[in-house]
């Protein structure tokens, strides 16, 4: 076995033991320690992805001395590989787009809990992604929900506690659900393993036994994991989780907390489930109508709202309810436009949340959109960054944002029955968006009055580094992205 | 003119409107602060009863309530359905306690017909905890780990707010019957506590229940002879080091078992005689590795909860 | 006779949970859900699970109940803090 | 069917219990409640997975006079991976419950529906 492949298994218990020795570091220590542990585990990452890139086959990893169904093991393929390094660096970004922000709120002791927080963050979604085992994807899923609490309630004012609180809620019920269809699974197929769970599945269908149960165990874990990543109807709890948090949790909630839920059930849906078993079921149909009122629901939601971090918030209920219609397509294209769109919106909308806290710093600490007029003069770094990701979700091309809505239209002419539906969501979706988006940024670009002209913000280094770099990749995304689209369809070929 | 505007707004429509406009909670009015402060007062000094007294959310809006109603009624009915459709599916699963199940497999009869050989463990279940899934394990601990972070960053009272007050111990009374009690049954509960973590691999029990039970121990004898006491040897930092050091060193053992079982290397990790105290390698130490750490932990969530400090 | 000792167990998780959850005063509340993991660590015991028997023993009843106890009894003390205030 | 159900019967208890739990965790206005209902619900998804290992007439997974034939002993999984839960569920209830003092020191109220409104009074 090549040394590379053990990357994987280093990034995973990198980032976990740096978690453990961030309890007792001070604020400092502990923050550059996670910025460090964060860049390995993107230079580990991206190196396992030019690894399977170039072998083009995936490999699974042991977690001990005993192989497939008796012990614990992790899969890379490439789609696990390029999902990990881009999650990282979104990490990595936000945490630096938020670090003035974090530094300032923040005492001493708590900014130490929160880079603990987010080192385990990052072992947990990491292991989410590369985990080949479903009850070890539970245990990961409660650190995770636990992690992202934490990063919500480290700022410790009211609003904040009652938003955790109601996240826990309905994350928890999430967990539950999801729990209970893990352990009909289990029942009937005897095995945690997904290829090993793949297989008896397989023989069950060809049988004809357990058709209930495993129909029960797919809308169990669907809904729990949808409930978790805030698909539309259970999205009560976003606007206020994201709204009131730091302007880097609510990037990385909205990035990649929900993202990697979605991930595990992509792989759940391919790996363990398998891909006809799921079509033949009525699941994808009502996943697929769900998402559409998440889109336009979504939207008009980020309409009302006068508060730049809400409306932010709404638009993740839209865009969250793109991926799951990406899903909801039921082909490998649909997969694919969803996989993008993870990228995508990973990208847009840390970058839109930590834009707009430097366009609010600009206002003098306001969040009220009315307010923040001509703000993009104050803070023109900021300006250009909102105007970017605004545009890109927007789906103005040039911009990943637009890549992925014709991804979604492509993928959706090939099922006659969708394909009216999607356009027209599309295109309404579009308008809503460019209501609410548009307005925002002539907003920012209406020039104020001459007295607060003169109040200029800066950024400082990292928040310039985070916003750049965030721009950038929604250029390249837009531009170049032909690779990305190569990488993933092959890692998908790779899940069968 | 204006008193024919105000009456439109509080009318449905112009509620509506406002809505539309964007003001959220229209239909969500305030109680009225008389009523409010009167039931505070009805409830007097009995503070459970005060509990129970909280008053139901003012909605002085009919249609409000009607909808709290409703989602009432609906969530029960949530409830009901969802037990029907999980009994409709546990009468398709398969029978209970038969040996033909899919779930008694290749991989149990492994487990049970090798598990004593190959981890070196007599009791099968921590075998297969520590040694076979080893990973999930791993995660769980992490788990605890990050619920103690999270609840000393909410109830630990701040550095500079020491004051009489915060530092008051809630429920503390010094009663002799208590003290004389847990004078003979806290050492006893601890060295129960050691026992059940130092033979996890040969009977029932391991890290976590034994951890538990010396927490528990803990717990009561703090509970009796209050803090002061307990603070003569765990203190905060007692605290840190000593999960750091049973967290760290879970970490790289398993680590260590994993990259070379991995790599297909050979431990050497000497499994001993089954059966043994001092037998199946690793288990053992984790064992220990882990009841520190949720002795520590939950003893410090009790702590946190009691006085808002370790 | 074991049958009929499980259908008790049964019976008696049932209405645990259903009186914990509408039980008017919380401290009664807590003190079912105590012994609504007392029978399920009986439970555990009876099918043959003696390391979950143990462990929900210590961590069920014992310390998640001790934990619901004292927050009430937090909960309480913040309560006459704020009467006295 | 119904003594299909008498048969089952720790299946058919532990999804009621769930069910009562859920319904508890979403219905209930009070904290200190929904947590009772969060671990009944997580309880009886546990009792839920153990009793699915069991095995008439087998006995207790821990080696005994050195036997170590399949008939011997009951499935060892699913106590192992509900010993995992356990474990999970109980530090979410101390994180839920840490929650619910520093609310009711904010708030002074364990009633959820309350406390939302009056932190949107406080709001504005």
């Amino acid at each position: 076995m090549e040394f590379v492949c053990n990357f994987p298994f280093f990034s995973i218990m990198v980032s976990m033991f740096s978690g453990v020795i961030s309890s007792v570091l001070k604020g400092k220590k502990a923050r550059n320690l996670g910025v460090a542990v964060n860049g390995i585990v993107i230079v580990l990452s991206a190196a396992t992805l030019a690894y399977v890139m170039s072998t083009g086959e995936s490999f699974v990893y042991t977690m001990g001395h005993y192989t497939a169904p008796w012990g614990n093991e992790i899969r890379v393929g490439v789609l696990e590989a390029l999902t990990a390094t881009f999650f990282s660096f979104v990490m990595l970004l936000s945490v630096l787009g938020g670090m003035k922000h974090l530094s300032r709120e923040l005492e001493d002791r708590s900014l130490g809990m929160y880079f603990l927080f987010l080192n385990l963050m990052l072992g947990a979604i990491l292991a989410l992604i590369y985990t080949n085992d479903i009850f070890t994807a539970y245990v990961f899923i409660e650190i995770n929900t636990i992690a992202a609490c934490g990063l919500i309630m480290v700022r410790k004012t009211g609003p904040v506690y009652v938003a955790a609180t109601r996240y826990m809620i309905m994350s928890l019920m999430g967990s539950g659900l999801f729990l209970i269809g893990v352990c009909i699974l289990y029942t009937v197929t005897g095995h945690l393993l997904m290829p090993n769970i793949q297989e008896s599945v397989k023989m069950l269908m060809l049988r004809g036994e357990y058709h209930i149960p495993l129909l029960m165990v797919i809308i169990l874990i669907t809904a729990g994991l949808a409930i978790k990543s805030g698909l539309y109807p259970f999205h009560s709890w976003m606007p206020a989780a994201y709204g009131f948090s730091l302007p880097s949790s609510s990037a990385i909630l909205s990035g990649l907390v929900s993202k990697s839920y979605i991930f595990l059930l992509i792989k759940i849906i391919y790996r363990v489930v398998g891909k006809d078993t799921i079509l033949g079921s009525d699941i994808i149909k009502v996943l697929f109508a769900f998402s559409v009122f998440a889109i336009i629901l979504g939207s008009v939601g980020a309409i009302r709202e006068k508060d730049i971090r809400y409306m932010n918030a709404y638009s993740s209920v839209a865009q969250i309810g793109y991926v799951y219609m990406g899903i909801g397509l039921g082909s490998r294209a649909g997969m694919v436009a969803a996989m993008f769109h993870i990228l995508v919106h990973a990208a847009t909308k840390s970058l839109l949340f930590i834009s707009a806290e430097g366009l609010s710093q600009a206002s003098g600490h306001t969040y009220r959109i009315q307010e923040l007029k001509g703000a993009g003069y104050r803070s023109r770094l900021a300006g250009i960054g909102f105007t970017v990701g605004a545009f890109s979700l927007v789906g103005i091309p040039l911009f990943g944002g637009f890549i992925s809505k014709i991804s979604f239209a492509v993928a959706a002419t090939e099922d006659p029955r969708k394909v009216v539906l999607v356009f027209i969501v599309i295109a309404i979706s579009t308008l809503l968006n460019a209501i609410y988006f548009v307005r925002t940024v002539i907003i920012i670009y209406t020039p104020a009055a001459a007295s607060e002209k003169s109040r200029r913000v800066k950024l400082g280094a990292a928040g310039c580094t985070a916003i750049t770099v965030f721009a950038a990749v929604n250029f390249i995304l837009g531009l170049f992205s032909g690779p990305f689209i190569g990488a993933i369809k092959q890692g998908i070929a790779m899940f069968q | 003119m204006s008193k024919i505007k105000k009456d439109y707004e509080h009318t449905f429509f112009g509620k509506l409107e406002r809505w539309i406009a964007g003001e959220n909670d229209v239909f969500y009015e305030d109680p009225e602060p008389m009523a409010l402060e009167e039931r505070e007062k009805k409830a007097g000094h009995n503070y459970l009863a005060y509990l129970e007294q909280i008053p139901d959310v003012g909605y002085s809006y009919e249609k409000a309530k009607a909808y709290h109603y409703i989602y009432r009624i609906l969530t029960v009915l949530m409830g009901v359905f969802i037990v029907g459709t999980l009994l409709y599916v546990v009468y398709f699963l398969p029978p209970f306690g038969d040996a033909d199940n899919p779930v008694n497999n290749e991989v149990s009869r492994r487990y049970i017909e090798k598990g004593m050989e190959e981890t070196g463990a007599v009791n099968i279940v921590a075998g297969m905890i520590l040694d076979y899934r080893a990973f999930d394990t791993f995660g769980e601990s992490n788990v605890l780990f990050i619920a103690a972070s999270a609840v000393l960053l909410l109830l630990k009272a701040g550095d500079g707010a020491k004051t009489a007050k915060s530092q008051k111990e809630i429920g503390m009374k010094e009663d002799v019957i208590l003290q004389r009690v847990t004078f003979i049954l806290s050492p006893m509960l601890f060295l129960f506590g050691i026992y059940v973590i130092l033979n996890g691999h040969l009977s029932p029990g391991g890290g976590f229940s034994g951890g538990a039970i010396i927490g528990g121990s803990l717990i009561l004898f703090r509970n009796s002879y209050g803090y002061e006491a307990i603070e003569q040897f765990f203190t905060e930092k007692t605290f840190q080091n000593c999960t750091l050091i049973a967290l760290g060193f879970y970490c790289l053992a398993k680590s260590y078992s994993f990259f070379t079982g991995a790599n297909h290397l050979n431990s050497h990790i000497p499994l001993g005689t089954p059966g043994d105290i001092f037998s199946a390698g690793l288990i053992l130490p984790l064992n220990i590795a882990v009841g520190i750490v949720v002795a520590c932990t939950m003893y410090s969530f009790y702590a946190l909860f009691s006085k808002g400090g370790i | 006779m074991l049958t009929a000792f499980k259908f008790v167990m049964f019976f008696g998780l049932i209405v645990c949970a259903l009186s914990a959850c509408l039980a008017r005063r919380l401290l009664i509340s807590v003190a079912i859900f105590m012994s609504y993991s007392v029978i399920m660590s009986i439970l555990w015991v009876v099918l043959k699970s003696p390391d979950l028997a143990i462990t929900e023993a210590a961590v069920g009843a014992g310390v998640t109940s001790v934990l619901f106890f004292v927050t009430l009894k937090r909960i309480r003390a913040i309560g006459e803090d704020e009467k006295h205030e | 069917m119904l003594e299909h159900f008498l048969e089952n019967g720790e299946v058919v208890t532990s999804v009621i219990l769930f069910g009562i739990g859920l319904a508890a965790l979403l219905l209930h206005k009070n904290l200190i409640k929904k947590i009772i209902g969060l671990n009944i619900m997580d309880t009886a998804a546990y009792l839920f997975l153990a009793a699915q290992g069991y095995i008439e007439g087998r006995g207790a997974p821990i080696v005994t006079d050195g036997v170590t034939r399949m008939d011997a002993y009951i499935n060892p999984i699913p106590s192992g991976l509900v010993l995992t839960g356990i474990v999970v569920s109980v530090s979410v209830t101390a994180l839920m419950l840490a929650l619910t003092v520093c609310l009711y020191q904010k708030y002074h109220s364990l009633n959820m529906d309350y406390i939302i409104m009056k932190m949107r009074k406080e709001e504005e």
